[in-house]
């Protein structure tokens, strides 16, 4: 039941937000919804896994489709960065005023079912079916509500991954057509027998499709545009829940299915990835607008965890499990601080900026926490995966585990950037009237920072409750 | 006896804790109180700890301590890294420096920075307890991932304190690089861990070092070469060194504290720790000690020739910093930690020593605009001179044992090694007394408002001056060497924790003449500076060389000229060229050409009904065509796919 | 008559009226052309309805075999019939507005 | 047969009333309750079998497929009917009588989803296709509706004399205008297939491929569509090309079908499918008309249903069903919007979303379903075509192409989607009724439901 | 060479030749006059075929109603003195020699096309080609097309009033 419900309860508010006039009532309706959700979510991880029970029902049987959802390991935690998002984001934008705010919370809770459809959907057919239900909520979100580029921008975003999933379609058909039963079901694409020549083909479809979500170098282009021309609400949620869906349909969808094309190509992607590590981060060091510098972080971010994914060891997977949901909480505070500035002060350039630390003390020492997680410092939580992963990564290939670690290194240069051009040195023109943020930011901003804490001294609860997948994908593999 | 060691990393957290999270209500007493107390309290457990293994080490001589395991910290079904703790007898050692040194530069603080407004006030303490704990985990840790958390949690300190005054922008990048240097160092240190972790599988001290066994000489040699380049971006070795001297821009009992007595050595803490894998390491051993001894000379030579009263003894550190390692490399391991403690004492002292004269001089740092402030500063200009008695390897002072111990290794090593420390030696008597002599010898050099406001530091500052300067003179009587008729209690109590000391055997006649080679040299270097530079300060500028050594051998313009600058313009190019017109190019190039192809594809559309069954007819023909030789086209395709 | 001939033939009148519908702008005359067209289908159909009644009526006298061919060229005179009302209405139509009957004079919808 | 007949005789009972009653907004009434008989009539000879014993000598085969697809044609007809009948009103003078040849046209259509005989593909082809040349040229004062009914009817009556080849080299080579033959050995050429029967089985395939405007055949549809009355465009683009189709498929399974062991047919269809896609899709790019996109568009969606012709399975008879009725239900939606609308470039729906959002909201989820985006039915449609092709085991690489080319497609939909949401503007509409609105709403919860449930359609059709 | 063959090579060469002279000649009343040729010699070969019912009304429906109407038309728009503009002659070329192609493809099927070789065309003979057969089976089997050609015509009937009534 607590499955349906995940998927249930956005979805159907979101439907009825559609018809809420104001935009208080929006607002609450959203934060209350965000919030059932929520308690749902901790509900389902923290009781025991027996207690979660699948949910399986006749969907369309004349196709082989069944509306099957489960909760693993890996489910129940992105289940969980979900629903813990949702209510963050809410929260921290609660001050921020939209146009037509009823279908902006409505679009955002419909987003929020298909992301939990996505992690939650054992069926194939299914799983593409919440994945592009994913997609056009944020696609009109960002389109309605965004910058000043954001048709062009959005429609690149969605084109781009659309094409992304019509291959990954093709590939399902394709696997569908294989099955022994005729199946969409993920045990029976598990079970599927198939020729290399096969493998790879389909291989190159699902991983485009994915690459492209996540994204990776060098599909990556859509996502600095459309990350810096979304409101930012949306931008969180694409940004540390979004791309997950490419990382999980990896681990779920693509290396338990095609093991040998993987094995044939794991360098290749990897090099891609640590390329599009090194890549991205060069580029961060020269952005001057803070969206943009936290857009192609992320890129690299990713790129580290899918290369550890491909990497196939079972540790640098255990990581990866952790930073998805670490990468998720950090990349969301980041956003805060970025909202935050440009609601205030108009304006997210650096140059433009400066010395916010004596106006907006809070802030500048939540940003700061935020900052270092994002450079993984230990006791913050990304340390812990990035460990773990770039531990995977060594065990692939020392050399690329080697160069993907200048990562960490530049990941310093422009996050401290970012800070000191923000935050210190002398105000500006822009700068000189700024106050400390509002409450609401700072206790959302405060409440991701305890988490980041908590979870970088003790990350065991988010290790034992995935360890279940990480085990299964790599005995498959293997 | 375990249970207590939680306690000791935790007080500092707790005045982290309280003062950042009140630093606004508090007052500054009250911040000043939490933020010593804490140092204190951790102090006296730490003293209870060091008796504790004492009294163990007395009973079970040679018995390892074992480790206090608080919880997994990662711990996935094949793996498993425990947050440990470690109190051993070279834990121990350090903990009481660094909560010792760590109080009376807390007590130093509360009067140095006291005119900082109240939230500044309780930041500062906040990161000074900060600093603290992580430097207590450092040294704590029972593996290598909780010696790194300590790792870079003092890095981030370190970042945290040296851009304390964030207004200043120069300030702030001094502290980006800092931070960014000891990435770079951290990255080898990381690689070193995975390495050890891929090989062995654990990162534990105590199964690693039984472990040593399945690990590959080149496995070895890697690992230690890895771990020696974290070393050298934490302590401050060439080629990473270039941060120290600019972290002066912290507030001056930073530097001492961070930069002089504790942080800084966490690379000498790490392999000495770690010397049961270094001496399997030849090469490893003769990196070190090349890169020790380099750095000793290189940074002996700015030295002399910096004009900043910080800057100085940065590179002074740096210089010493060079020493330890020397002392590693040589595989001198009590010798190095040895320095490690004396030069904690005398350097935070005359670190706190130039805050004392910088509070006076009303934040004026330049020497050439001192002098003559012996009359003034009484007490500081005493202690000062100790302190740089002592860092000269002037007997009895502490510096003097623990250099020599380093310089006899080295001389038994290679006399060539000897020599350059020698050298070393003197040019850091002359660089020191030139410091002395031109502080507060001759006559004052400062304006008349500077002149006028001239007073001792209050009792807070001066008292740790005192007690620092005690342990200077006699810090050294820990280390008496056989030679001059000790027992050599360091090395006696670091036993069980370096095992894998090089013994070395001089002739005590030669040892002798070692010594004393070396202090002719020192006294001669030190009585030349004070002679040279009391009377007539070096005011012009400087010219030839010494412009050369001002301006630090050039090596910061060479830093930006090879790797900074031509990073910048990758990342340009990058940017700018493969982003916008290579890679975006081709995505938005397809949508251009689908654009395009419309543009002309439309242009069939001739609205000529002509012209469309025209097509028609045609494409029936071609569809013929096509049929009847369908085989053969497919042949075709198939030949090119 | 070899069966081949009228084939032939039948495909040479189609062809011809092929080149008038492409060579031709006056509409009607394109019209006629498609006429043309219909007309050597037709005979075709009638050629061929008569072989394969010769090829039944060897075995068979009375037998109706190929009848459906002439009557399919019965339904297509007819539809042809209709069509032709129909066609020269629109042509009318358009001449009355435009006063043209080639097909290209009017051009409006293109591209 | 109930089809047929019944279409047929409302023809003429609509052909009076224009006659008898002299108030024209009755005609829309009377024409929604005949097709409402008609739909019952056919419903009740899908299961229960005809109103008529008429012995049709095996020229017409009612099969549940052929009966199946009427009902869609049918209800099709009859939303088109209540959501665009008032516009009828406006394309000119003879409202009944345009009724009687929508009527005519089922009749017509209804024959092709059950015809046996080549006779009765003639026929009925053109029973479907005179009325619509009178259709669209119904605008009489107006020079672009002169021009499509002009190109219609030329390339109309030359297509006719195309098939007209196609059947007579048929009939040469078999004996038989029947769709099933049987093949003795005699037949020379191709194993067991007589070379005439294959020329003329080509030539079919041309005629039938401009029927569905196919490219390099499809010519006409732009144009036509373009300057045919709107609402026309909306009838012949949805119901009329369904109708096609079924005939085409029906024709190809059992004529090509038959022949596919000595013939492969499978590349020149797919050269026509990359043709017809990459034409209807690219070109559709860069329309500034909507309507004209809509023209390309429904090539472009021509292309996805020949692969229902491509492949000739199960599946694909199915996912004609599927798509016939997605495609038709949100082209019929759309249309009725861009029938009210003042002007039909995409800057005329500018800002639509603000000044009327049910029409923005239920054109968007149309044109959603025509991108093939999941939760709507159009999304079950492609799918169900492409997984046809990738049963046959072959040419897997067509639907490579074909989905490169539906990521094309959501690129034209979309700039209608982004007007109407994301750009300033002052979509000028007619007045729209609640009813209107009510209806489209319906629409688009349709489409929703077949596409969350494609099953309530297919069962149906099984049981 | 038979009478039978002589005439059906003067009928085909009459019919060719009127075929051509239908698209070459440049007033519409002389194609259609041309036409009318065509059909007059189609309907000699039905004749030779023994299709008389045909014969009879290819000539009455085609030759008559049908080119009547034509005549009609043309004479109607006064369009026998309208001089065609010219036609792009690179259009006419292209027509010609696309017609020419798809002619010979054509042939070529009636040449390889094994199992019409030998095969024949009765001449004369055969019965199926009269009224009274036609008539029977048009009647019995062919009763549902023939009916439903009615709705085509009504269609027709309603499309002239649509189009062509003056308004």
């Amino acid at each position: 039941m607590i499955p349906v419900l995940l998927i249930l309860i956005p979805a159907v508010t979101g439907l009825l937000s559609f018809f809420i006039p104001g935009a208080k009532g929006a607002k609450v309706w959203a934060l209350i919804s965000a919030i059932a959700t929520l308690v749902v979510a901790l509900y389902g991880v923290c009781t025991h896994k027996a207690a979660v029970a699948g949910v399986d029902a006749s969907w369309l049987p004349a196709m082989g489709a069944r509306f099957t959802l489960s909760m693993d390991g890996m489910a129940r935690m992105l289940c969980a960065l979900t629903a813990v998002s949702f209510p963050l984001v809410f929260g921290a934008t609660y001050k921020n005023e939209y146009d037509k705010p009823g279908s902006y919370y409505a679009l955002m809770l419909l987003l929020q079912a298909g992301l939990m459809g996505v992690f939650l959907a054992s069926d194939a057919l299914l799983f593409y079916f919440f994945w592009e239900l994913a997609l056009i909520p944020a696609y009109f979100l960002c389109s309605q509500w965004g910058g000043e580029k954001r048709i062009a921008v959005t429609f690149k975003f969605f084109v781009y991954t659309f094409v992304g999933s019509l291959l990954m379609l093709l590939g399902i058909i394709y696997l569908h057509g294989k099955t022994a039963d005729q199946s969409f079901a993920l045990q029976a694409f598990y079970s599927v027998k198939l020729s290399l020549t096969e493998q790879i083909w389909l291989f190159w479809a699902f991983f485009i499709a994915f690459a492209i979500k996540m994204p990776v170098f060098p599909f990556h282009t859509w996502q600095p545009d459309a990350y810096e021309q979304s409101p930012t609400g949306v931008t969180m949620i694409l940004s540390g829940v979004m791309v997950k869906m490419g990382l999980y349909a990896v681990i779920r969808w693509l290396l338990p299915v095609f093991p040998e094309a993987v094995a044939k190509f794991d360098h290749l992607v990897i090099l891609l990835c640590v390329i599009g590590i090194l890549y991205s981060s060069l580029i961060a060091i020269r952005q001057d607008d803070i969206k943009r510098l936290i857009a192609y972080s992320s890129i690299g971010h990713i790129g580290l965890m899918a290369a550890a994914i491909f990497a196939n060891q079972q540790i640098g997977m255990q990581g990866v499990m952790v930073q998805m949901f670490n990468h998720g909480i950090n990349v969301i505070g980041l956003w805060i601080v970025a909202d935050a500035i440009e609601q205030q002060l108009g304006t997210r350039k650096f140059s433009q900026l400066g010395g916010l630390a004596q106006k907006a003390p809070g802030l500048a020492i939540l940003l700061v926490v935020m900052a270092f997680a994002n450079i993984a410092l230990p006791l913050t939580n990304a340390f812990v995966g990035e460990f773990m992963m770039f531990n995977g990564l060594f065990r692939y290939n020392v050399w690329m585990a080697a160069v993907a670690g200048i990562s960490i290194i530049l990941a310093a240069v422009y996050t401290l950037g970012m800070v000191q051009k923000v935050f210190y040195g002398n105000t500006v023109a822009a700068t000189e009237h700024a106050t400390d943020s509002s409450f609401n930011v700072k206790l959302v901003l405060a409440i991701l920072a305890v988490g980041i804490i908590i979870l970088g001294v003790y990350p065991q609860p988010v290790i034992q409750l995935t360890n279940d997948t990480v085990q299964a994908v790599i005995t498959k593999i293997h | 006896m375990s249970n207590l060691v939680f306690l000791v990393p935790l007080f500092p957290l707790l005045g982290f804790l309280i003062n950042g999270l009140f630093r606004k209500s508090l007052s500054k007493p009250m911040i000043g109180v939490i933020g010593c107390g804490a140092l204190l309290a951790s102090f006296v457990v730490s003293a209870i700890l060091f008796g504790n293994v004492a009294a163990a080490n007395r009973l079970h001589p040679g018995q390892p301590i074992p480790a206090t395991v608080l919880f997994d910290f990662i711990n996935v079904s094949s793996f498993k890294i425990q947050f440990a703790f470690l109190a051993d007898q070279l834990s121990c050692l350090f903990l009481l420096i660094i909560t010792g040194i760590g109080f009376l530069i807390h007590l130093y603080s509360t009067s140095y920075m006291h005119e900082e407004p109240t939230e500044h006030y309780g930041r500062y303490f906040a990161y000074l307890n900060l600093f603290v704990f992580s430097m207590l985990l450092l040294v704590l840790g029972a593996n290598y991932l909780v010696m790194f958390i300590g790792w870079e949690g003092v890095g981030l300190c370190s970042y945290l304190l040296i851009g304390f005054w964030f207004k200043n922008d120069n300030y702030n990048y001094a502290a980006k690089k800092a931070f960014v240097m000891n990435r770079i160092g951290d990255l080898g240190f990381l690689l070193a861990m995975f390495w050890l972790l891929a090989k062995l599988g654990t990162v534990d001290y105590n199964q690693v070092f039984a472990k040593t066994a399945l690990l590959s000489k080149t496995d070895i040699t890697a690992i230690t070469l890895l771990f020696f380049v974290g070393a050298a971006g934490k302590s401050a070795q060439i080629p990473l060194y270039t941060w120290l001297p600019d972290a002066m821009a912290g507030p001056t009992p930073v530097s001492a504290l961070i930069h002089a007595a504790t942080m800084v050595t966490a690379g000498i803490y790490m392999i000495a720790r770690s010397n049961v894998l270094y001496s399997l390491a030849e090469c490893t051993q003769h990196v070190i000690a090349i890169i020790g001894l380099a750095t000793a000379l290189f940074a002996a030579t700015i030295a002399i020739k910096q004009n900043d009263i910080k800057k100085v003894l940065a590179y002074s550190t740096v210089s010493q910093l060079g020493y330890m390692f020397l002392g590693l490399g040589v595989g001198a391991y009590t010798g190095a930690v040895f320095h490690v403690m004396t030069h904690a004492f005398f350097k935070a002292l005359l670190f706190l020593g130039a805050g004392s004269v910088i509070h006076a001089m009303h934040h004026e740092q330049d020497i050439r605009n001192m002098g003559g402030l012996k009359k003034y500063l009484p007490k500081t200009h005493l202690t000062f001179l100790l302190g740089c008695l002592a860092i000269a390897g002037i007997p009895p002072f502490s510096g003097f044992f623990s250099k020599d111990e380093i310089l006899a290794a080295a001389y038994a090593h290679s006399p060539i090694y000897w020599g350059i420390g020698v050298a070393t030696a003197a040019l850091t008597a002359f660089y020191m007394f030139r410091l002395y002599a031109t502080t507060f010898l001759g006559n004052f050099r400062g304006t008349h408002d500077q002149q006028h406001h001239l007073h001792e530091s209050p009792a807070a500052m001066t008292i740790p001056l005192m007690v620092l300067a005690l342990l200077s003179v006699s810090g050294g009587f820990a280390g008496v060497p056989e030679v001059l008729g000790g027992d050599h209690q360091l090395h006696g109590w670091l036993s069980g924790v370096i095992t894998s000391e090089k013994t070395h055997h001089l002739e005590h006649s030669t040892e002798y003449l070692l010594m004393g080679v070396s202090v002719a040299l020192a006294v001669l270097a030190s009585v030349f500076a004070i002679s040279r530079y009391s009377k007539k300060p070096e005011l012009q500028e400087a010219t030839g060389l010494g412009k050369v050594l001002q301006n630090k051998w050039y090596i910061d313009e060479l830093y930006d000229a090879v790797i900074v600058k031509p990073l910048l313009k990758l990342a340009d190019v990058l940017k700018n060229v493969v982003e916008k017109s290579g890679i975006d190019g081709i995505v938005n190039g397809v949508g251009k050409f689908v654009h395009y192809s419309s543009r002309q594809l439309r242009l069939l559309q001739s609205g000529l009904v002509g012209s469309y069954i025209l097509v028609i007819v045609l494409s029936i023909v071609v569809l013929f065509l096509v049929f009847w030789n369908q085989s053969i086209i497919l042949q075709f395709v198939q030949k090119i796919f | 008559m070899p069966i081949q001939y009228y084939i032939a033939l039948a495909s040479c009148l189609f062809c011809i009226g092929i080149v008038g519908v492409l060579v031709r702008r006056n509409a009607i005359i394109i019209f006629m052309c498609i006429e043309l067209m219909l007309n050597a289908v037709n005979l075709l159909l009638v050629a061929f309805s008569k072989m394969y009644h010769g090829g039944a009526a060897l075995s068979n006298a009375t037998t109706t075999a190929g009848v459906d061919g002439q009557l399919f060229v019965f339904f297509i005179m007819v539809v042809a019939a209709a069509e032709v009302s129909v066609g020269l209405a629109v042509i009318v139509m358009m001449y009355r507005n435009v006063h043209s009957v080639d097909v290209n004079f009017l051009n409006r919808l293109k591209n | 047969m109930n089809a047929i007949i019944l279409s047929a005789i409302w023809g003429v009972v609509l052909m009076f009333c224009s006659v008898l009653i002299k108030n024209k907004g009755v005609y829309r009434h009377i024409a929604a309750l005949g097709l409402l008989v008609i739909l019952a009539g056919n419903i009740h000879e899908t299961y229960h079998g005809s109103f008529f014993n008429i012995d049709t000598h095996e020229m017409l085969r009612f099969s549940r497929f052929g009966l199946f697809f009427n009902t869609i044609l049918l209800a099709a007809t009859l939303l088109y009917v209540l959501l665009s009948g008032r516009d009828v009103e406006k394309a000119g003078g003879y409202v009944a009588e345009y009724f009687t040849l929508i009527f005519f046209v089922l009749c017509g259509a209804s024959i092709l989803t059950s015809f046996n005989t080549l006779l009765m593909l003639f026929i009925g082809i053109e029973i479907l296709s005179i009325p619509l040349y009178i259709l669209t040229g119904s605008d009489k004062r107006n020079l672009r509706s002169n021009e499509a009914a002009l190109k219609y009817f030329l390339m109309g009556a030359f297509s006719t004399g195309i098939l007209l080849m196609g059947i007579a080299l048929v009939y040469g080579g078999t004996g038989s205008f029947m769709l099933e033959v049987p093949r003795s050995a005699i037949m020379g050429g191709y194993k067991g297939v007589s070379f005439l029967e294959v020329t003329g089985l080509l030539f079919l395939l041309v005629a039938m491929s401009f029927k569905v405007s196919a490219a390099p055949f499809h010519f006409w549809t732009p144009d036509v569509y373009d300057g045919a009355p709107s609402v026309f465009t909306s009838f012949m683009a949805t119901i009329v090309k369904a109708a096609a189709f079924a005939a085409f498929l029906k024709l190809f399974e059992a004529r090509v079908g038959d022949t596919s062991a000595a013939v492969d047919w499978k590349l020149l269809l797919s050269i026509i499918i990359v043709s017809t896609l990459l034409i209807g899709n690219v070109t559709a790019v860069f329309q500034q008309s909507v309507k004209r996109m809509l023209a390309y568009s429904s090539i472009a969606q021509a292309g996805f249903m020949l692969f229902a012709v491509f492949s000739l399975n199960d599946v694909a008879k199915e996912g004609l069903l599927l798509y016939a009725t997605a495609y038709s239900l949100a082209t019929i939606g759309v249309f009725a919007v861009l029938i009210k609308m003042k002007d039909v470039t995409f800057e005329g729906f500018n800002g639509l979303a603000r000044k009327n959002p049910v029409l923005a909201a239920t054109t968007t989820i149309c044109l959603l379903s025509l991108a093939g985006i999941p939760l709507t039915a159009g999304f079950f449609a492609k799918f169900s075509m492409l997984s046809a092709v990738i049963k046959t085991g072959t040419y897997t690489w067509l639907v490579v192409v074909a989905v490169l080319f539906a990521a094309v497609s959501a690129y034209y939909y979309f700039r209608v989607i982004q007007a109407m949401y994301f750009k300033e503007g002052d979509a000028q509409t007619e007045e729209v009724t609640g009813g209107f609105k009510v209806l489209l709403i319906a629409v688009a919860a349709l489409v929703i439901l077949f596409g969350v449930q494609p099953q309530a359609l297919l069962n149906w059709f099984y049981f | 060479m038979g009478i039978l063959q002589f005439l059906f090579w003067l009928l085909s060469a009459v019919a060719l030749t009127g075929a051509i002279m239908v698209l070459a000649s440049k007033n519409p009343v002389h194609s259609v006059l041309w036409l009318i040729v065509v059909f007059f010699a189609i309907s000699g070969h039905y004749v030779l075929l023994n299709a008389q019912f045909l014969a009879v009304v290819n000539l009455i429906v085609y030759a008559g109603a049908i080119m009547v109407l034509f005549l009609f038309v043309i004479m109607l728009m006064n369009l026998n003195t309208v001089i065609e503009t010219r036609k792009n002659l690179w259009m006419k070329a292209a027509g010609i020699i696309s017609g020419g192609i798809l002619f010979l493809i054509m042939i070529s099927v009636v040449r390889s096309s094994a199992d019409m070789v030998s095969r024949t065309a009765q001449l004369k003979e055969g019965s199926i080609g009269l009224i009274e057969t036609l008539g029977k089976v048009l009647f019995t089997q062919y009763v549902v097309p023939f009916e439903i050609s009615s709705v085509l015509f009504l269609s027709a009937m309603v499309g002239a009033v649509v189009i062509g009534k003056k308004d």
